[in-house]
């Protein structure tokens, strides 16, 4: 059969859409710290710990109230997001005139308040989430075995992404969120409410946050610890990308999960390390990222 | 005329100030010869090595105005070279396997700066931590690092093959100098022309580029000294504890020594050395309580508080204080 | 013989994503004069000091210095051959006081900026100087205060210091009395009128009774092209001049700044 | 006679981070226990303990324990998960003379080149868990593995270890892959398992990595296509924590097991009054031991460190924990170890009833034998 | 507050058509207290200026009535509402637009996006053709980046922004600032319009020629209070003296 670079065409596909699959995540975390980054100026150092809490929100919500999968993938983002909102409500907000690295230490204070908590509730073993039946068995694409699952992830994860550009690309409330993020004194006073839209952005963020845990529940084990390493990958993707765009996170995010895949087959030693290596050699060639708009 | 412009009462304040300062500094001096005295020295000798380590991370956030996410990476650089080199060269003497540590960080540092300088704020936060991650990962897979078991029973050895460190009094004197010596470096770096416009790039980047200044150059330079005193730091401190381990160059460490600067005084010269006492006594406190568990949320908290409502730290609090009631 | 023209540009152009700001200029300043660059908004003014200090890396074309090119310097490499820019928004060193702001640049010529073992007390026989410069823009009174704390006008005036500071040969002044009241204007010209001595100097100014007081040379941009050149007399009464940019009022403007 | 007033004990282990389930506060209960089970006192002074937690960093254990042994000159140091830990401290205590004993950590290491007169090395280590579970599986005809290698010292050692076994009893190592440390998504590395077509997917990694390894096997029915997994560095908490519906059928050697006979339950019950969650090997073990030494302390009549180890190397250990415990000259507590397999949520008849016995390895072949050892304490 | 309140009952029973009305207005930046008892009062149609030398306390002034510098005391009576207790963006729904002396125009919007972006705070606004019209460079680079237009096509656009909401009292901070005599002519005629739609305009100017022509009345700003109100028909006769005034 086939062989790329000593790999059979087969396993060669399966990997590239496993990849993809991962990428998804990142694009959806990513995109989230873009969103949230763009009106607030913060990189939201608690989006892995938010991301965390969506998946443990999932897991208790289907074993003390009984709500299942569905539900939760469209309550926990609620309810998560609105926990966000209040927090910048009550906290984020008193800093939001400081200058923004207080920000990124304010959120890592909080991630680490909410990790070592739950540490202390649940352990960090963590526990697993069933697939919904619906999802069960897989898909045989010929190449690979495909767990309906993890297709079903990479749809609603790119479904999302889509969604979220859309509105902020193209809509008058985009058109706010952007003029809002450069000088929101300005913007207030031409009438618009800055403060609730800051409120609401966050918490949309936190809720992209907190959808990606609910998809990746019945994936990994959900711990506490789910999150903290995982963002800082996504902080590397987002150093390539560049914040500049919305799209550029989204495609960055896709992409290097395709990159890291690949990496899995051909030198697995270096999977955990090659997106860094990545974002060394673009800082390199290109500083501001690659779709970064600032130098 | 020209005398009196060249000493303006703002200036004549500075030399005052300067001569407060210059009191105070020996009167600590005194206080940390005598401590092992009191207090238990190997508790002393965590201290000063975070103490230094702060400080080295400080230069660069307080002065500098980059956040690095990343100084773990030094921190453990140090540690490990000295560590390898100690335990596997029998003959070298203490100071010589923290200076080589030392160098390390340096080179390190080096290859960071280049990487990161170029980008600001948080953009240079992240790419920091992400740097720090990768080294991390070097050093859990490196076969010298000894992984997750890490580098155990590096010997102390004869401080110039002549005065054992193994008792812990000689062995406090020596990371005392050690403090002093990088404390001193930094405070004079910060007073210094250097200094100078490393504020005024901090202050208007185009502006100084304008007056010809390569201010990537410069913060260059002071992201290497930085990362040079923190494998200082490092190295010492494996060398006091005979190990090196993965904790070091974990990015909690990184966060961590953001806190003790936060809550001393970002910018201010002794602030870091408060922090991290203050956070090194509370660990080893609370780790023994029976809230130990909740270290890490109580960090948190601690962080959050001093972001919110404490953001110039103990010392700066007190220096306002001062300000307020002497002016 | 290009070296009468301390400054040349040849063919420069600028070029943002197809939009061209800067077209073709070739611009020939001559040692020792006041040289001013009008020209509508948007005209590409700005821009081309941009391009002379190498803020933006132009499209096209090249820059001479003394006939010699310095069309792939740095920015601060340029500074150091002599060019000092100011900018359309001043530009200070906010939590620095007045004469801190002066001596960064003076500092530089030390060339002991890089010491960072040095005490900052081997700055301070700097302090006279820099006070001097001060007093020269009428900032005496300012030295110790804290350059956030300054009036809008006081601090262009600080820059004019600061750029002094460094002695340039060539001072490129963008738009020194902008946003300025009247006194300040005239004290500033007359500044300007004194440093220009022993040096060449390209400003953009819109304040035309400035430009007609200072200036031995004018260049008039439109549309990133060169529309005349001339000195005030005959650019003025360049009717396609007059059309582009003074409109009908022309004089009228010049009373009332006058 | 007795130092001073007290026998002082202190429980040092990882207390909020990835091996809170395994030891943690319920290995600290345990030890309560075994403090009140013998009456508080020993000799007529009584007993203290101690506790901190390591956070799994060598720095901080060792200093901690510095301290403990400078300041309050504590006498016996239990628990320790992190290899890392237990090494550093036994450093520190060969120097300062105190003793500890060691339950959680699975380095083989730890009585082997680390070993010291100061340390004692309970519950298990690597070796018998790779030889027991890989033996029993070549026995029962899985005779070709594809390795699933954590790409650090700990990882290559087991694969070392396993693939010795394995074709020493006529199996074959098919293929593997190293991956990094720590990994969360396996799906890859499961995808290139199947393909290599081996009987047996052997997890030479630990915690969390098994852990996911486990979860992502079951979502791509690498079991459904005739693959079997085999755990080597896997415990109670974790197959509590994945269910059976991922782990059901996995072969993992344990050195004990709450549900293995009478007394086990009898004393796993009374645990299970104070701490909510039935008691790991780890947990149970720190019992075992701290009573072996508080007998050992009574019966020597003194807590001289040299003196009560010696004396607990005389008596052999034989408790609901331990069967025909001994502690060697390295020392290596050596005691039967069993094989187990995950029940499936049929047979499950509660929560934690996990595992059934499969068949029991004699202690003395479960270790590695003195013959190969590197310890200084041993004359080879 | 009291006398606030006060302040607010008189206004009821004046005549309605006053449209701004600022007592005692006292301004911080944290510690500097930049306005000391500012009092103006502005009729319904009318064009007032706010002449002072630099740091006088003019642009501050304007702040203060958007509510956008630290703190404020006193009295902002707008169309009959006091606001000195109303958020920021409250404000400008009683019909109140803003043009500030930075500009402000938004990097990440292109000049059309920056054009549509001033919610609509009353019906009666310009729509963007009339606006195009009057502004042909904005028209030629509408789809450009905002930040990118040079400095007096921002100054332009900032203008032009808010004329579009149809706010009723429009407050111009320097807008012929760095702007080109053929642009500020056309301003002339642009605020000319606008009084004949009856608008009501607050203008601060260093451009004392350009603003003469246009104004109903003077106020003089010196350390932030106003030390002098001329009206049109005095000017002549005061010229000299508000020559000196403004140090011209
Ligand atoms: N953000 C600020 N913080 C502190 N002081 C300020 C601030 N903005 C302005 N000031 C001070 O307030 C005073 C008045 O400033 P303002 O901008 O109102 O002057 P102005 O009359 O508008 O003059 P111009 O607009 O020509 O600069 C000045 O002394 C200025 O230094
Ligand atoms: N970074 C940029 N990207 C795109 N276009 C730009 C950029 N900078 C300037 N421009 C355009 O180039 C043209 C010239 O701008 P410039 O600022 O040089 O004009 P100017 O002569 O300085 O005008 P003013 O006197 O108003 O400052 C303008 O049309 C502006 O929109
Ligand atoms: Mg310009
Ligand atoms: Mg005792």
């Amino acid at each position: 059969m086939t062989m790329i670079f000593g790999v059979p065409l087969a396993v060669f596909m399966g990997q590239l859409m496993l990849g993809l699959i991962n990428g998804a995540f990142y694009a959806l975390l990513s995109l989230g710290l873009a969103v949230i980054f763009g009106l607030l100026k913060i990189i939201n150092f608690a989006h892995g710990a938010q991301y965390m809490l969506g998946a443990f929100a999932a897991m208790l919500a289907l074993e003390y109230l009984g709500i299942n999968y569905w539900a939760a993938l469209l309550l926990v983002p609620l309810v998560v997001g609105t926990f966000g909102a209040v927090l910048e409500r009550l906290i984020l907000r008193r800093i939001a005139h400081l200058d923004h690295l207080y920000g990124l230490l304010l959120t890592y204070g909080l991630a680490l308040i909410f990790e070592g908590t739950l540490i202390n509730i649940f352990g960090v073993s963590g526990s697993s989430y069933p697939t919904p039946e619906a999802l069960q068995g897989g898909l045989n694409l010929g190449f690979m075995f495909l767990p309906t699952y993890r297709a079903w992830v990479l749809v609603a994860a790119l479904v999302v992404c889509g969604g979220t550009w859309f509105i902020i690309e193209r809509t008058r409330l985009g058109a706010y969120l952007r003029a809002g993020t450069e000088n929101p004194a300005l913007m207030q006073a031409f009438g618009v409410n800055v403060p609730q839209l800051i409120t609401l952005t966050y918490g949309f963020g936190v809720a992209l946050a907190a959808f990606a845990g609910v998809l990746a529940a019945p994936l990994y084990p959900v711990s506490p610890t789910m999150g903290s390493s995982l963002l800082i990958v996504v902080f590397a993707v987002v150093v390539i990308g560049g914040m500049g765009s919305i799209l550029g996170a989204i495609l960055t995010g896709l992409a290097m999960g395709l990159i890291e895949g690949l990496t899995k087959v051909y030198y697995p030693e270096a999977a955990n390390t090659v997106i860094f290596l990545v974002m060394i050699l673009v800082l390199l060639l290109r500083p501001s990222g690659l779709f970064g708009k600032e130098a | 005329m020209a005398t009196t412009h060249s000493l303006t009462p703002a200036m004549q304040r500075q030399r005052s100030a300067r001569m407060r300062r210059n009191m105070l500094y020996l009167v600590l001096l005194g206080l940390a010869l005598l401590a092992p005295l009191a207090i238990y020295p190997v508790f002393l000798m965590k201290v000063l090595c975070f103490a230094l380590f702060a400080c080295a991370f400080n230069l660069l956030l307080g002065f500098a105005g980059l956040l690095s996410f990343g100084h773990a990476a030094f921190l453990a650089t140090g540690g490990y070279f000295t560590g390898i080199m100690l335990s596997s060269y029998p003959g070298l003497t203490p100071e010589a396997g923290i200076l080589i540590g030392t160098l390390a960080a340096v080179v390190l540092g080096t290859f960071f700066g280049v990487l990161s300088i170029r980008r600001q704020g948080i953009y240079f936060a992240m790419v920091t931590l992400a740097l720090a991650q990768m080294v991390y990962f070097f050093f859990i897979q490196a076969p010298f690092t000894g992984g997750e078991d890490g580098l155990h029973g590096v010997p102390r050895g004869e401080l110039f093959g002549l005065i054992s460190l193994s008792d812990n009094l000689p062995m406090y004197y020596f990371v005392l100098t050690i403090f002093v010596i990088g404390f001193a470096i930094i405070q004079r770096t910060v007073h210094s022309p250097f200094g100078q416009v490393l504020k005024a790039i901090r202050e208007n980047e185009p502006r100084a580029v304008s007056l010809g200044y390569n201010v990537d150059a410069y913060k260059l330079v002071a992201f290497v000294i930085s990362a040079g005193l923190a494998g200082l730091a490092g190295s010492t401190k494996t060398v006091v504890f005979q190990l090196a381990s993965l904790t070091d160059a974990h990015w909690h460490m990184s966060g961590e020594v953001i806190l003790m600067t936060l809550l001393g005084g970002v910018g201010t010269l002794f602030g870091p050395v408060v922090g991290a006492g203050l956070v090194v006594s509370l660990q080893t406190q609370l780790a023994q309580s029976p809230i130990g568990n909740w270290v890490s949320v109580i960090l948190g908290a601690i962080f959050v508080i001093c972001v919110l409502s404490f953001r110039s730290g103990i010392v700066g609090e007190i220096q306002k204080m001062v300000r307020k009631n002497f002016k | 013989m290009t070296q009468e023209f301390i400054l040349e540009t040849r063919g420069l152009t600028k070029e943002f994503r197809g939009f061209t700001a800067v077209d073709d200029v070739n611009l020939r300043v001559r040692e020792g004069h006041i040289h001013a660059l009008i020209g509508p908004n948007g005209a590409g003014k700005t821009t081309v000091f941009n391009l002379l200090t190498k803020f933006l890396p132009p499209t096209r074309g090249e820059i001479l210095y003394r006939g010699k090119p310095i069309t792939n310097m740095r920015a601060n490499e340029i500074a150091r051959l002599g060019l000092v820019r100011s900018f359309q928004i001043s530009a200070v060193f906010a939590h620095m006081t007045a004469m801190e702001n002066v001596r960064v640049a003076l500092q530089r010529r030390l060339g002991t900026s890089f010491h960072f073992w040095k005490s900052e007390k081997s700055l301070e026989h700097l302090n006279e100087r820099a006070i001097e410069l001060l007093d020269e823009v009428g900032l005496k009174e300012y030295a110790d205060v804290l350059t956030v704390e300054m009036p809008y006008g006081r601090k262009r005036a600080l820059e004019v210091a600061t750029t002094l500071a460094l002695d340039p040969t060539v001072m490129l002044l963008d738009e020194p009395t902008q946003g300025m009241g009247a006194e300040d204007v005239d004290r500033i010209v007359e500044l300007i009128r004194r440093v220009a001595k022993g040096r060449t100097v390209l400003m953009v100014e819109h304040n035309l009774s400035v430009v007609s007081r200072l200036c031995d040379r004018i260049t008039v941009l439109a549309r990133g092209s060169v529309l005349a050149e001339g000195d005030y007399q005959s650019v003025s009464r360049d009717p396609r001049v007059r059309e582009a940019y003074m409109g009908s009022d022309a004089d009228t403007q010049e009373e009332a700044s006058a | 006679q007795m130092s001073d007033d007290a026998v002082r004990i202190g429980y040092l282990a990882d207390m909020s981070g990835t091996y809170r389930d395994l030891a943690g506060p319920g290995g600290l209960e345990a030890l309560k226990m075994a403090v009140e089970d013998i009456g508080g006192e020993v000799n007529g002074v009584p007993i203290e303990v101690f506790s901190a937690d390591d956070r799994n960093s060598a720095d901080v254990g060792a200093n901690t324990v510095r301290g403990w042994v400078d300041q309050e000159n504590v006498d016996l140091v239990a628990g320790m998960v992190a290899s890392s830990v237990s090494i550093a401290v036994s450093k520190v205590l060969e120097e300062a003379g105190s003793l500890a004993i060691i339950s959680g950590s699975a380095a083989s290491s730890i009585t082997n080149e680390h070993c010291t007169p100061n340390h004692l090395h309970w519950v298990y280590d690597t070796y018998p868990l790779a030889n027991g579970t890989a033996k029993a599986v070549v026995d029962q005809g899985g005779d070709t593995w594809f390795m699933l290698t954590a790409d650090y010292a700990f990882g290559h050692a087991l694969e070392a270890d396993v693939s010795e076994v394995v074709e020493a009893n006529g199996g074959e190592i098919v293929g593997g892959v190293r991956h990094p440390f720590p990994t969360s998504d396996f799906s890859s590395y499961i995808l290139q398992a199947q393909g290599s077509g081996a009987d047996i997917v052997g997890l030479a990694n630990a915690g969390s990595d098994t852990v996911n390894a486990i979860k992502t096997a079951s979502q791509f029915g690498l079991t459904q296509t005739g693959q079997q997994l085999a755990g080597l560095l896997i415990f109670l908490n974790d197959v509590h924590a994945m269910g059976l519906e991922a782990t059901q059928g996995l072969l993992l050697t344990t050195g004990w097991y709450w549900d293995m006979d009478e007394a086990s339950r009898e004393w796993s019950e009374r645990y299970f009054e104070r701490v909510g969650r039935m008691p790991t090997m780890v947990q149970a073990g720190v019992y075992s031991s701290t009573m072996h030494y508080l007998n050992a302390v009574e019966a020597a009549g003194t807590d001289e460190s040299q003196a009560v180890r010696a004396q607990m190397a005389e008596t052999p250990v034989e408790d609901f924990f331990a069967r025909n415990g001994r502690i060697r000259e390295d020392g290596r507590m050596v005691h039967d170890m069993y094989l187990a397999e995950v029940k499936s949520p049929e047979e499950s008849t509660g929560e934690w009833d996990l595992y059934e016995i499969k068949s029991t390895i004699p202690a003395e072949e479960a270790y590695r034998p003195l013959a190969e050892s590197q310890c200084k304490l041993v004359q080879n | 507050m009291s006398q606030a309140a006060q302040t607010l009952g008189e206004t009821q029973d004046r005549d309605g058509a006053e449209m701004l009305r600022i007592s005692d207005l006292h301004a911080f930046y944290g510690e500097s207290h930049i306005l000391h008892g500012v009092d103006i009062d502005v009729r319904r149609g009318e064009l007032v200026t706010l002449l002072g030398r630099n740091g006088a306390g003019r642009s501050t002034t304007l702040k203060a009535i958007m509510n956008m510098v630290g703190r404020r005391t006193g009295s902002i009576v707008i169309n009959g509402n006091e606001t000195l207790a109303m958020k920021p963006h409250r404000i400008p729904r009683l019909g109140v637009g803003y043009c500030p002396e930075e500009r402000g125009i938004f990097a990440s919007l292109d000049v059309e996006e920056n054009l549509l972006l001033p919610p609509t705070v009353r019906s009666g606004g310009m729509d963007l053709d009339e606006i195009y019209t009057m502004f042909p460079n904005l028209y030629e680079r509408r789809r450009s980046q905002g930040t990118r237009l040079s400095g007096g096509e921002q100054q332009m656009l900032a203008m032009a922004r808010i004329l579009r909401t149809g706010a009723r009292l429009l407050l111009l901070d320097e807008i012929t600032e760095g702007l080109a005599p053929v642009i500020v002519q056309a301003l002339g005629e642009v605020l000319i319009k606008l009084k004949e739609r009856g608008m009501t305009i607050v203008l601060v100017e260093q451009n004392f020629r350009f603003a003469a022509p246009l104004a109903d009345r003077h106020f003089v700003m010196e350390h932030g209070r106003i030390i002098e109100e001329i009206s049109a028909a005095e000017l002549p006769a005061r010229r000299e003296h508000l020559n000196t005034l403004l140090g011209v």
